[in-house]
């Protein structure tokens, strides 16, 4: 299956790697005491380790483009489980119907651990969601979506701390306070595009976490806020535990709404008018679509909801500091979006479970996890760099019939 | 045969589902898990790694003599990255996975956001870094204890140092805008304020990872300070001395424990001479502080890292108190730790019924010749 | 050159604005350095290279090795500098390179954003490869560069540091923009950033070309790598990030493309920063760092020397 | 006395540094008509039809729309794109710009965004507002795409049709807007014949619906065919206006054409 070109490529590929990784992985220096360690042995394990990828990484090329004929129609199939499952109503039905149930269920037969980090993963859903309206579907690339999500909890954390206010009465204001950020944030960048607004809202985003970490009378600085209450249910207040499965539920409906409500947008005449805005520009204005308020509709609507998830944030930790919104946050988010598929809800909800759960999850591989992380980001990309789940549009039919015109 | 396959499908996922909610590992009796939290990843991971090494160096000894009362410990290590979210997951692993005892976790906001959910599962918890007064003072979190000195501890040696011992009228202080440098230095400016013996003519945070720290030291050498006092960990702090001595500035630079640190001097080389650190006393000549850096060096190759005495004394305590103890009951370690000393490289030590260590002894050390000497 | 600026000015205001100045030409002069590389990269595929930053950290980290193993085995400090300099680039170059090859070149054709993520996971990779393979702790870099004992009068305001930082940059500028402007090389590049598939159909070798991008942009980063670090005095597997999103943000403000432009945008940074720092407060650098690049951005959308975007309507 | 012109264009300049793209062109289109502009390559034809869309700005002169029936004029100069749509001029573009993520019936549907109201919360709530709102689109969508032919491609990826039913689609989207006067920037470039003729008979049709049309094309024959009058630019000039028996034999359009140096 392999000739001896690929094997000979193979070793060369490893002899590049040896010598890429030499000086950090075999040298180590202790500059006071003067000692050098020689660990000849990690370039071994290179050698062999890159060899291997390599004939992997190969071997799965080779597939590939041999069965390229025949795997197209199989590849297409296989892409369109997702969408034909859901184009089938009773197949969506029975599949949502089964998610739900074990939504429900879950966390009863899970530890609170499970249910915590399954909790932290619908939050990212939602996040994925909101920031989706901006990236995916309006096409606005933010990278300081976390400035919003910080607004959100820190309303709730500075309302309860002074005011006593509780999580139902915040999270109103939270989500609101969020969108009037958004459009402020908006309103100077409308003109720029691209790589240009992308830096701007960074620096948007790093402007609102040095304000917090820096104004302490005002958000007590990095020593952040403690003993935020969690929420309750009509005044019924719950231990720990109980906090954990009800935050959980919380966000499962949560989650329900916000889908139900981004797929609403996404057909809606907002929605055309975003996707619109992102394919282009000029033609869009052309058609009528007014671009200033349709981007600052995008902007406060996905703000929105990370204000919303922000005070969720807040109940569910009970305590935060500004090093939960850095930068690094922003693009994890921005992460899912591109991973799950452009403006693909289906996509975005994969998006967030994978990469929320898979560093959970890799906890296994201990100081491995965060380098496998930063792989496995890169291999994702490689392989499918459109996204999991690609979006699909909308069909519409009209009363009418149109049928075909028959070729002359 | 289309639907079946979906149906199949559709099972999978169910039982993926269940999969993931399924109990990750069995109870073994036999073992007492000791959970280890802290950064392990990511910028702060530097303060986090010196204390897994310090758990693993006690507990491998532990072990090696046949664990306590005849069961060996488990280590459980969690990453927490410092981030207060990342915190509850990491505090919800370790108690769903069943540690009894917990170090950690590395940073005060970190820690903040994880105790309650050990608090519930009356679980101890043991932090050889978080500084933050709440912690103790608050009452709030009877299961929390610690092996390094509060905020205000520390600020309250180093400006006393600086105001009597040096007689500076013109503090600046400075701070790396973390949660511990910035308590610690809010700390100082009080008591400056307080003692009513100098003024605070500068008070301003650094940017972490800055590359250059030119400017500030200019506008240090314009407030006309005599001495700076710098909250915050030991990597800025090199990098302000450095920058002192290239402008020929004439100040005294005292801080706080994150610069009280073996690495300070070795990355500021020949500029720390002469800067000042509170730090627990006594350290350099306790047999048990060189036996522990003996055996890092030997078993990991490499220097040992910020705080990894405050850990090894924190794991050392956390042992001792559940051998005396018989077990690991919150009440009994509690009881423990309050009434029976134990002997750890930062000397003989028991904890107060805040849950801040006593016998550690606080004091001020000056770099000299390229050794931490503490100055009576 | 200060000394004389200070015997005219014996104003003790006049002398802290020249300090405060000269901080932030240093730390300007930082930025720009690491800019290049970006504004190079993004200038020829259009990518914010997020993994720019771990390049030049990996070229600090790479000089580090070799300046120390070279002093433990007793060469001159002349040699250590050279080798040390030497090696910084050859390892940075390489890591670009196959940076490049594994991460961004799959996706050439790929949506826009998709590179994107590959680089910030890239980033995320080698930071955490550099913590396993070395060390967590921060290092103490070598002063590879003396004191000069005729900066002496003045090294309390300039040191010998700051000024080889600001010269090499300088000459950096002018050697790339000679490059671009005259060389062969420098003409496939600028028909490779204006139009990669007509620059392919006149017999460019577009992908040779782009990896030439990386390589010299990864060269930069890593002479970048060791004065800094050597102008610091530490390093560790983290420096790379925050430096790197200063150093993006100087080259946007330049207007990212544009060569003169990173190394301007550099500068307003950082003097700006050192300003900010010098007359307000440095707890609010980087806001007004950030408010600036905003400010700016809203009143020229391309950067400073970035060409305006022509609609083609 | 004629009625008021729809469109009547005055001393319309335009300057993009210092370089004069369109030197004080007159113009003026009455309802019903179609006119077509034509002119060499670069003569400014398509930077006319951004100045009267919103994409430039114009640095001087006058655009005055006047809707059919109405006296009252509206100056267009200095209004966004979108709000001169929304005043009743529509266009299409040279090079092709669908959208071309969307089906082609959701193509259309945009152009009947500034039409229709609903908003977030309609969309939200779909109330029976929305609803009818919502299916009026739909509807009045496939019609047009049926005027254009292209109903039975309606949920086709539009870029997957071919080049001339993309062609089509522009003004099937344009159409939606319910412009009085329709731009169209070359309609039949890259058609083969056939296409063409279609399209001939496509713009008849549209202009016997009641738009009045001003189009820029190279294909003479169909200039000659569709238009009630030409203008001729070159140099950002209007050099001759006139029926299209006229243009056919006036020397200074030749001249134009025929690239030679008219001030030598």
């Amino acid at each position: 299956m392999l000739g001896f070109k690929e094997i000979k490529n193979g070793l060369l590929v490893s002899l590049w790697f040896v010598f890429l990784t030499f000086p950090l992985m075999v040298v180590k220096v202790d500059p006071v005491e003067r000692i050098v360690r020689w660990r000849w042995e990690n370039s071994l394990y290179v050698a062999i380790g890159t060899f291997a990828v390599f004939l992997l990484v190969k071997i799965i090329i080779q597939r590939r483009s041999r069965n390229a004929a025949v795997d197209k129609e199989a590849e297409q199939k296989k892409e369109s489980f997702i969408h034909r499952v859901l184009a089938s109503p009773r197949q969506k039905f029975t599949l949502i119907a089964l998610l739900l149930a074990v939504a429900i269920v879950f966390p009863l037969f899970s530890s609170s651990y499970q249910t915590n980090v399954m909790t932290t993963a619908l939050m990212y859903v939602v996040l994925g969601l909101g920031l989706n309206i901006v990236v995916g579907m309006a096409g606005l690339l933010d990278l300081g979506y976390v400035a919003f999500y910080a607004v959100g909890a820190y309303s709730y954390a500075l309302l309860n701390h002074h005011f006593d206010l509780g999580f139902w009465a915040v999270l109103p204001i939270g989500g609101g306070l969020a969108a009037i950020f958004g459009i402020l944030l908006g309103f100077p960048v409308l003109r720029l595009r691209g790589d240009y607004l992308a830096i701007v809202t960074l620096g948007f985003g790093e402007i609102i976490r040095l304000v917090l970490e820096n104004w302490s009378e005002f958000s007590k600085g990095p020593s952040g806020i403690s003993n935020i209450s969690r929420p309750g249910l009509f005044g019924i207040e719950f231990g720990l535990d109980g906090a954990i499965i009800y935050i959980y539920y919380l966000m499962i409906v949560f989650m329900i709404v916000t889908i139900f409500i981004v797929n609403r947008l996404q057909d809606s005449r907002l929605g055309r008018a975003w996707i619109a805005l992102r394919e282009d520009e000029i033609a869009c204005q052309a058609m009528g679509i007014d671009k200033r308020k349709t981007k600052l509709v995008a902007f406060s609507l996905g703000a929105f909801w990370a204000g919303i998830i922000g005070v969720v944030f807040a109940a569910k930790t009970t305590f935060i500091n500004p090093a939960s919104f850095t930068f690094l946050e922003s693009a994890i988010i921005l992460a899912i979006v591109v991973l799950g598929g452009m403006g693909s809800i289906v996509g975005v909800i994969f998006g967030a479970l994978i990469l929320i759960l898979l560093p959970e999850y890799l906890r296994a591989l201990s100081e491995y996890r965060m380098l496998a992380f930063g792989a496995i980001l890169v291999a994702m990309m490689v392989f499918r760099p459109q996204g999991l789940i690609s979006n699909i549009r909308r069909t519409y039919h009209s009363d009418k019939k149109f049928p075909s015109p028959t070729q002359q | 045969m289309k639907l079946m396959r979906s149906k199949k499908i559709l099972a999978a996922a169910a039982i993926m589902m269940l999969a993931f909610s399924a109990p990750v590992a069995g109870m073994a009796a036999d073992t007492i898990k000791f959970g280890v939290a802290g950064a392990h990843s990511g910028d702060l991971a530097s303060y986090g790694l010196p204390t897994v090494n310090a758990a693993k160096l006690v507990i491998d000894q532990v072990n090696a003599k046949g664990g306590i009362n005849g069961k060996k410990i488990e280590l459980l290590i969690e990453d927490d990255v410092c981030k207060p979210e990342v915190a509850t997951n990491t505090a919800t692993k370790l108690v769903s996975q069943g540690a009894e005892v917990v170090l950690g976790h590395i940073c005060s906001g970190a820690t903040k956001s994880a105790l309650p959910i050990y608090t519930n599962a009356n679980i101890l918890v043991m932090s050889p870094s978080a500084t933050n007064p709440d912690l103790t003072y608050s009452g709030e979190y009877p299961n929390f204890f610690r092996t390094i000195a509060p905020d205000d501890m520390q600020a309250k040696v180093d400006v006393d140092y600086a105001l009597d011992k040096l007689g500076h009228t013109k503090i600046a202080v400075i701070h790396d805008k973390g949660d511990y440098g910035k308590g610690f230095a809010e700390f100082a400016k009080s008591f400056v304020e307080k003692s009513g013996k100098a003024e605070v003519v500068l008070f301003e945070g650094v940017t972490p990872g800055a590359v250059d720290y030119s400017a500030i030291v200019q506008k240090i050498k314009k407030s006309g300070a005599q001495a700076v006092i710098f909250g915050g960990y030991h990597p800025e702090a090199a990098k302000i001395v450095g920058m002192i001595k290239k402008k020929r500035l004439k100040v005294d630079f005292l801080s706080d424990d994150g610069v009280k640190d073996d690495t300070f001097i070795k990355v500021a080389g020949a500029d720390a001479e002469g800067v000042y650190a509170s730090g627990p006393k006594d350290t350099t000549g306790n047999p048990l502080s060189k036996a522990a850096f003996a055996e890092h060096k030997k078993v990991f190759n490499a220097d040992a890292g910020a705080f990894f005495e405050n850990a090894y004394t924190a794991t050392l305590a956390m042992v001792n108190a559940i051998e005396k103890a018989g077990s690991t009951d919150l009440a009994a370690l509690k009881k423990a730790l309050q009434t029976e000393k134990v002997d750890t490289p930062l000397g003989n030590i028991y904890f107060d019924d805040k849950g801040d260590a006593v016998g550690i002894g606080f004091s001020v050390y000056q770099v000299q010749n390229g050794a931490f000497v503490e100055m009576k | 050159m200060a000394a004389c600026f200070r015997f005219f000015f014996r104003d003790p205001g006049m002398d802290y604005f020249i300090e405060l100045f000269c901080s932030g030409l240093t730390r300007g002069a930082i930025y720009a350095l690491i800019a290049l590389g970006y504004t190079m990269v993004y200038g020829i595929i259009g990518l914010i290279n997020f993994a720019h930053g771990e390049i030049y950290m990996i070229g600090a980290f790479t000089a580090f090795i070799v300046a120390t193993v070279l002093s433990i085995y007793g060469f001159p400090l002349l040699a250590i500098v050279i080798l040390a300099g030497f090696a910084a680039v050859i390892w940075s170059s390489a890591y670009g390179y196959t940076v490049e090859k594994i991460a961004y070149r799959p996706l050439r054709h790929a949506p826009r954003l998709s590179p994107l993520i590959s680089a910030i996971g890239m980033s995320i990779f080698l930071q955490n490869y550099v913590l396993l393979a070395q060390t967590s702790n921060f290092l103490p870099f070598p002063e590879l560069i003396p004191e000069f004992a005729f900066m002496e009068p003045i090294a309390h305001i300039v040191g010998s540091t700051d000024i080889v930082i600001l010269i090499t940059t300088a000459v950096i500028m002018l050697i790339l923009t000679i490059v671009i402007k005259g060389t062969k090389v420098g003409k496939a590049m600028r028909a490779t950033s204006q139009d990669r598939t007509m620059a392919m159909l006149v017999g460019i070798n577009v992908n040779r070309i782009i990896s030439a991008t990386f390589i010299i942009g990864s060269a930069l980063a890593a002479v970048g790598g060791l004065l800094i670090a050597s102008h610091i005095g530490q390093i560790n597997f983290y420096i790379g990030f925050l430096a790197g999103i200063k150093a993006f943000t100087a080259a946007v403000l330049g207007g990212i493309g544009s060569i003169p432009g990173a190394v301007l945008g550099g500068l307003v940074l950082g003097l700006t920063e050192s300003f900010a720092t010098g007359y307000v407060s440095s707890d609010y650098e980087d806001v007004f760092a950030f408010s600036l690049l905003v400010l700016i951005l809203i009143f020229k959308p391309s950067g400073l020397l970035g060409k305006a975007e022509t609609k083609k309507v | 006395m004629m009625a008021t012109p729809i469109l009547q264009i005055s001393g319309l300049t335009m300057d993009f540094g210092g370089i004069r793209a369109l030197n004080r062109l007159d113009l003026e289109v009455h309802a019903g008509e179609i006119v077509a502009l034509i002119g060499p390559n670069g003569a400014g034809k398509t930077t006319f039809f951004n100045c009267l869309t919103g994409i430039y700005t114009p640095t001087a002169g006058e655009i005055l729309l006047t809707p059919p029936g109405s006296t009252k004029n509206v100056s267009l100069k200095g209004l966004k794109p979108n709000h001169v749509t929304e005043k009743g001029l529509a266009r299409t573009f040279q090079n092709i710009r669908l959208f071309s993520q969307m089906t082609v019936l959701e193509n259309v549907m945009i152009g009947r965004h500034c039409r229709t109201k609903a908003f977030i919360l309609g969309a939200i709530l779909r109330n029976a507002a929305t609803r009818r709102e919502e299916r009026q689109i739909v509807e009045m969508s496939y019609a047009i795409l049926d005027k254009v032919g292209l109903a039975h491609l309606a949920n086709e990826f539009a870029r997957n049709l071919p080049y001339g039913a993309q062609r089509r689609l522009e003004i099937a989207r344009a159409l939606a807007t319910e412009p009085f006067l329709l731009l169209l920037d070359e309609p039949a470039a890259g058609m083969n014949p056939q296409e063409t003729q279609e399209l001939d008979r496509l713009i008849k049709e549209i202009s016997t619906d009641g738009h009045s049309i001003l189009l820029i094309e190279h294909d003479m024959k169909l200039v000659m065919s569709l238009s009630d009058r030409i203008f001729v630019m070159d140099y950002g000039k209007k050099i001759a206006q006139g029926k299209p028996s006229e243009i056919r034999s006036n020397p200074a359009v030749i001249k134009a054409y025929l690239g030679e140096d008219v001030d030598a």
